[in-house]
């Protein structure tokens, strides 16, 4: 079905003939062994450069949220400030303290780093760009992404500092709580695709993204997803751990030059993440837009390519971040319980109860009109 | 190939964090070990295929009973302050019954680690699968372990309240 | 079931609250800054000629300025920002004279209250309003405001009144 | 008034009583807390508000003179004077137990006078070291760099206070300890983003609960009062823009008024115009900072700068009137320095209107955002009782239900002839107190738009001497700053300096009571209460 349509644009053409020529050229433990470090490299890059995209982004947007211009010194419209802060945190002295636990202190920021880093992996980023599919790939973005909450509550301890300890608290209390939602609701999903791997997702999206077939209730589970997903990368109004009007900076107060910008940039990245996943499993990933039987407008659909899909529906999704981010001010740690505790779960709950009675009774959008999709 | 450098890799960590954190004294340092451990394990389960059990494992343990380890920790005051080494014989005792349970486990696996290859079939499981065994009331289904579970969880939530509203 | 519908209730009051806020940043998304973009809006920039930059000793096209060294302004700074040099001179008819040699006045420590400005009974000296001052050395912000080989204006001679304020 | 003096002479016979323009009594020490007492109690017209409570160096003798007013009727006012001829160990009786207000303002009297005060409860110095040499504000103090050299080497803080108490008629000196030996203490301060300046608040906590809270305060000490002792009337005036530099022309006013009712000199009515209309726009513009500031403590950093942008306007026509932004030295003696601009009329008139309108978006964007009424209804209750105790005034006095406007009780310049509304709420809590600011915007808009076109012509600066000497006396001035009650006092003894000069900062009142409205809240909300009692550290450390 999908091979119908002319893809020009797409990496596939090119990814099959790598891997053949390498293949046919060597013995397979090695174009095997090139395969994996071009990926890794390809992964590497693409971390960083998105990092630096969404840094300027937010910084710009925020800006205009604001009332300010942003940066606009470095280069035209200071598009090069990220690149420069970038080069800043390299050179920058780590400064050593005196009395922590060296050993966790410096291992904290590597468990931010490599969590965001190994759910980074499992993203599928367009048609054929998806380094790992496992069928349980749901659970495995779930998984991995709670080992941040290591780095946090390590740093916050090792760092020898009342203020990081309370805000390594803090995380963990937020952590522990909204990862729950976020897990039921993308159960919710879960239940009503009957699958957990993101490929067969996205192809079950092609003409009905997921947020529209379970209608009532995926819209819920949306929404709870983002709030949850938006306090589980600690980005205002969720931002308690670093609270900077009473913590300062939280449980990366101690830290500085490269150690600082491991957090950073994981927390720039963990956004991201939480905006693909959210992509991927509700609004259809890198699925182009289709109409059931209208094969122009869907060919039309499919010159673009599908990575420029899911980068666009995650750019909406991180804009969405941003927006809320900089029009609230910050709950109190009791207000946060309560939010997750008092009504998000709840809702959650009922939710997930109200999608598995839609799939049983054939009241999703794909079950009550067959022929438009 | 590949496979056996890899596992090798997992095993000598899985060795040496399992003695690092139970030697280790201070006691943050030694649930860090602990979940090096845990993450080996689960590197383990990737090696042989199961992706499901991978998850679970980094989920609960890693992600869910580690998180809660390290936080009472920091809840607690002055952890590991004031831990004295123990008396020589006291050592040499204990060095000795780990010795012995070390034997004891070893003898076991080593002669019933043939049946095991033949019970264990390297494919990977449906979700579905996994889904209907633990929810299903046939034979081999658990719903009712499940559900026991789910009840004690339920006594010691209840538990802690109780504990938490005294103060 | 009172309980229930306040439940509802504060969910929905709250959620409108929410939005309403975000409304008001979204307009404010697409509204012109009114930031100004120093330095390259020097041309445009309007500083108010009331605002204190530098104290400044006017002088004329003759050299001349007005400062008598009275020494009133040194007296009423509360910082002890001026210093007044005088000299005595021997005029042409054989008199002697007190007349200025140098007045020095240090930005760093000038808190600007115009003080010496509104005490000053010869109008000598006056705030304008060049504002970058900003350099890399204290010792630069102590400046002396007599030009070189300035002298006093003849006070017959000067008609046209001493520039005021606005 | 009659009745006071009976009153007094009821409670303690032997009182002096003067009769100047405020009723002055003056007693023996060991009589002094009783008197305070009844003047307190007195159902009639309670005095229960201590205004100022001013240390004194007479030369022969040490002492304190106490400003009383009625919670009731502010404008009602009596001066209590008491004083001990012991240089050497001077101790007076404490009133802390009667005024809340007057804890720290002891412990100021300590570390400046080296008075001490029998029963208060902390005796430790304010806003110096423990280890300061000699007592500052004492005639004969000796001012040697050498006495207290600086030092760089770090203290540690001690947390046990002095104090002598008073056991059954017996002087017991004893020390107590502030916190206890496994408390949670964290430092807020001296270098924190929420402090508003360099302020030190050494907090308990238990979990996020804030349990006891400790004040460090001196940090930025000028040592302003000292420094006026030598620097004539027109000198002084700078500094009072740099107490509180956000109502740096109240500051300023409340001094020119003080010197020109003392040397009786008449203010040209324009410049009574221009006055009270740069007040009003300095109202405005310290209570948008307030609002900019509470909102970004409680982590709202977009609406920070919506409110540094509408200060913005306020600050260009400031600079454009008198060539300041922030510290605008526009009062002088005997009027302002400057005359109005051409088109001021035009840019204020244009920014009443603009302002409103920002008003309504500000109330759409936070004032009932349910995040935002979260962290403020309900949160850092004080109850009327305790805003008079405390003394505190200004917003977060009329937050509590109490009516303490100087502008209403004595109405100064043309604040007789406006009609304005005393905004008053009777919550006590963060959100009155954050409302309490908003609408009193608004009332300012509404003063400036009665006074903005009836600006009389003339002169805008009375003739003065040019060496201002003011007869021998002591003058109380009492005025509305954005913060509360703006005090000063000069003792003049025919000079062209003042003998002793003392100001009332409101934000000392303010910061007093924050332990006791932040206790059992939690930590953020200690940020948040923080935000909407608005102090202003500067005007705290004089």
């Amino acid at each position: 079905m999908l091979s119908n349509y002319s893809q020009p644009l797409e990496f596939t053409k090119l990814l099959g003939w790598l891997d053949t020529t390498l293949k046919a050229n060597m013995p397979e433990v090695w174009a095997n062994l090139i395969e994996f470090v071009i990926v890794a490299v390809a992964f590497l890059t693409a971390y960083a450069v998105i990092a630096l995209i969404l840094i300027y982004a937010e910084r710009k947007i925020t800006a205009f949220f604001q009332a300010r211009f942003g940066p606009n010194r470095v280069g035209k419209y200071g598009i090069f400030q990220s690149v420069a802060d970038m080069i800043k945190i390299l050179l920058k002295e780590i400064i050593h303290i005196n009395n922590v636990d060296k050993f966790l202190f410096y291992a904290a920021p590597f468990f931010m780093i490599v969590a965001s880093m190994l759910t980074f992996g499992a993203i599928p980023f367009g048609k054929m760009l998806h380094a790992v599919d496992f069928n349980i790939g749901v659970l495995y973005v779930t998984a991995v992404s709670s080992l941040g909450i290591i780095g946090v509550l390590l740093a916050g301890w090792s760092s020898n500092n009342k203020y990081s300890m309370i805000g390594a608290m803090r995380s963990g209390a937020q952590f522990v709580s909204y990862e729950l939602s976020a897990g039921f609701a993308l159960m919710t999903i879960v239940v009503l695709t009957g699958t957990m791997s993101f490929s067969e997702m996205i192809a079950k999206q092609e003409f009905c993204w997921n947020i529209f077939n379970g209608h009532i209730s995926s819209i819920v589970a949306f929404v709870i997803y983002l709030i949850s997903g938006h306090a589980e990368t600690n980005r205002g109004p969720f931002d308690l751990p670093e609270a900077e009007s009473e913590l300062t900076a939280g449980y990366h107060t101690e830290y500085s030059g490269l150690q600082f910008g491991f957090f950073y940039l994981a927390e720039y990245l963990n956004m991201f993440i939480i905006a693909s996943i959210a992509t991927t499993v509700f609004l259809g990933g890198w699925m182009p837009i289709q109409i059931h039987g209208l094969d122009i407008f869907n060919q039309f659909m499919w010159y673009i390519p599908s990575y420029v899909w899911f980068f666009g529906k995650t750019a909406v999704l991180i804009f969405l971040s941003l927006w809320v981010r900089w029009s609230f001010p910050r709950l109190r740690i009791d207000q946060l319980l309560n939010l997750e505790w008092k009504y998000l779960l709840p809702i959650n709950l009922v939710n997930i109860l109200v999608m598995v009675i839609l799939v049983l009774s054939g009241l999703t959008l794909t079950d009550l009109f067959p022929s438009l999709f | 190939m590949a496979q056996q450098i890899i596992f090798f890799i997992l095993a000598a960590m899985i060795a040496v964090f399992s003695v690092l954190a139970v030697t280790s004294k201070r006691i943050i340092r030694s649930a860090t070990y602990l979940l090096f451990v845990l993450l080996g394990t689960a590197g383990l389960y990737l090696l042989l295929g199961y992706h499901y059990l991978f998850a679970v494992q980094i989920a609960v343990y890693a992600g869910g009973v580690m998180v809660l380890f390290i936080f009472a920790i920091l809840l607690t005051n002055r952890p590991g302050e004031n831990v004295k080494t123990e008396r020589k014989d006291r050592r040499i005792a204990a060095g000795i019954t780990s010795l012995a349970g070390l034997a004891f486990c070893g003898h076991i696996i080593y002669w019933n680690v043939n049946k095991m290859y033949t019970l264990v079939v390297p494919a990977e499981q449906k979700i579905q699968d996994i889904g209907l065994t633990l929810m299903g009331t046939d034979k081999y289904q658990y719903l009712l372990p499940f559900e026991f579970i789910s009840v004690l969880l339920l006594a010691c939530i209840v538990g802690a309240i109780m504990i938490a509203r005294k103060r | 079931m009172e309980s229930i519908l306040k439940y509802f209730k504060g969910l929905f009051t709250g959620i409108k609250s929410l939005l309403f806020g975000m409304s008001v940043t979204w307009k404010e998304l697409w509204t012109k800054k009114v930031t100004q973009q120093y330095p390259e809006n020097r041309d445009t920039l309007v500083i108010s000629d009331r605002f204190r930059c530098e104290l400044t000793m006017p002088h004329d096209d003759n050299n001349e300025h007005a400062c008598t060294a009275c020494g009133i302004c040194q007296m009423n700074c509360p910082n002890g920002t001026i210093s007044v040099l005088s000299k005595m001179i021997e005029t042409e008819d054989g008199k002697k004279k007190k007349i200025l040699d140098t007045y020095t006045w240090d930005l760093g420590m000038c808190t600007f209250c115009n003080l010496c400005v509104i005490t000053c009974p010869s109008d000598a000296i006056k705030f304008n309003n060049q504002f970058e001052n900003a350099v890399f050395t204290r010792s630069k912000l102590v400046q002396t405001l007599n030009h070189e080989g300035s002298k006093l204006r003849d006070k017959k001679k000067d008609v046209k009144p001493a520039e005021t304020n606005a | 008034m009659e009745n006071i003096k009976k009153v007094i002479l009821n409670t303690v016979p032997e009182a002096v009583i003067e009769d100047k323009k405020i009723l002055t009594v003056t007693v023996e020490p060991n009589k002094l807390h009783q008197l305070a007492k009844a003047l307190r109690d007195n159902t009639a017209l309670p005095f229960d508000m201590l205004v100022k409570l001013i240390g004194m160096d007479w030369g022969e003798k040490l002492g304190v003179i106490y400003l009383l007013a009625s919670s009731t009727d502010l404008s009602k006012e009596i001066v209590l004077k008491t004083g001990t001829a012991d240089r050497e160990n001077p101790l007076l009786y404490t009133v802390t137990d009667l005024f809340e207000t007057a804890h720290f303002n002891e412990r100021e009297v300590y570390a400046l006078l080296g008075i001490r005060f029998i029963n208060n409860p902390d005796m430790r110095k304010f806003f110096l070291n423990s280890d300061w040499v000699g007592y500052p504000l004492r005639k004969d103090y000796d001012a040697n760099p050498e006495l207290n050299k600086l030092s760089l080497e770090s203290k540690d803080i001690i947390d046990i206070a002095p104090r002598i108490m008073e056991v059954d008629g017996k002087l017991v000196e004893e020390t107590v300890n502030i916190f206890a030996e496994d408390d949670y203490i964290i430092n807020i301060g001296p270098q924190h983003p929420s402090t508003h300046g360099v302020m030190h608040f050494r907090t308990s906590l238990d979990g996020e609960i804030v349990r006891k809270i400790d004040v460090h305060s001196g940090y930025i000490h000028r040592g302003i009062e000292k420094l006026s002792e030598n620097l004539t009337y027109p000198q002084i005036l700078h500094f009072t823009d740099r107490l509180d530099y956000l109502s740096a022309n109240i500051n300023r006013h409340a001094l020119c008024m003080c010197v020109e009712k003392a040397a009786e000199i008449e203010v040209p009515e324009r410049a009574q115009y221009i006055r009270t209309i740069m007040d009003e726009l300095n109202r405005i513009d310290s209570h948008l900072l307030a609002w900019a500031c509470q909102t970004n403590d409680l982590g709202a950093t977009t609406a920070f700068i919506y409110g540094m942008r509408e200060r913005e306007i306020i600050l260009h026509i400031f600079e454009k009137t008198c060539g300041g932004r922030l510290i605008i030295n526009q009062n002088v003696i005997g009027g302002v320095m400057f005359d109005i601009y051409a088109d001021f009329q035009k840019d204020v008139k244009s920014f009443i209107p603009y302002m409103r309108e920002k008003l309504v978006e500000y109330d759409r964007f936070f004032s009932h955002n349910v995040i935002a009424l979260g962290r403020m209804v309900g949160i850092g209750v004080m109850s009327k009782e305790d805003a008079i105790s405390y003394a505190v005034t200004g917003p977060a006095g009329r937050g509590s239900g109490w009516s303490c406007d100087i502008r209403k009780h004595q109405p100064y310049s043309m604040y007789s002839k406006v009609d304005f509304k005393e905004v008053i709420r009777t919550e006590g809590d963060s959100y009155a107190r954050y409302m309490n600011r908003l609408d009193e915007i608004e009332e300012s808009l509404h003063i400036i738009e009665q006074l903005i076109d009836n600006i009389p012509e003339g002169e805008v600066l009375a003739k003065t001497k040019a060496i201002i000497k003011l007869p021998e006396g002591e003058y109380f001035q009492r005025i509305e700053a954005c913060r509360g009650e703006f005090g000063v006092y000069i003792e003049s003894r025919g000079d062209k300096t003042p003998y002793r000069m003392k100001f009332r900062s409101p934000s000392m009142a303010l910061v007093s009571a924050m332990p006791l409205i932040c206790k059992n809240e939690k930590i953020s909300d200690f940020i948040g209460i923080g935000g909407s009692m608005d102090y202003v550290i500067p005007d705290i450390d004089r």
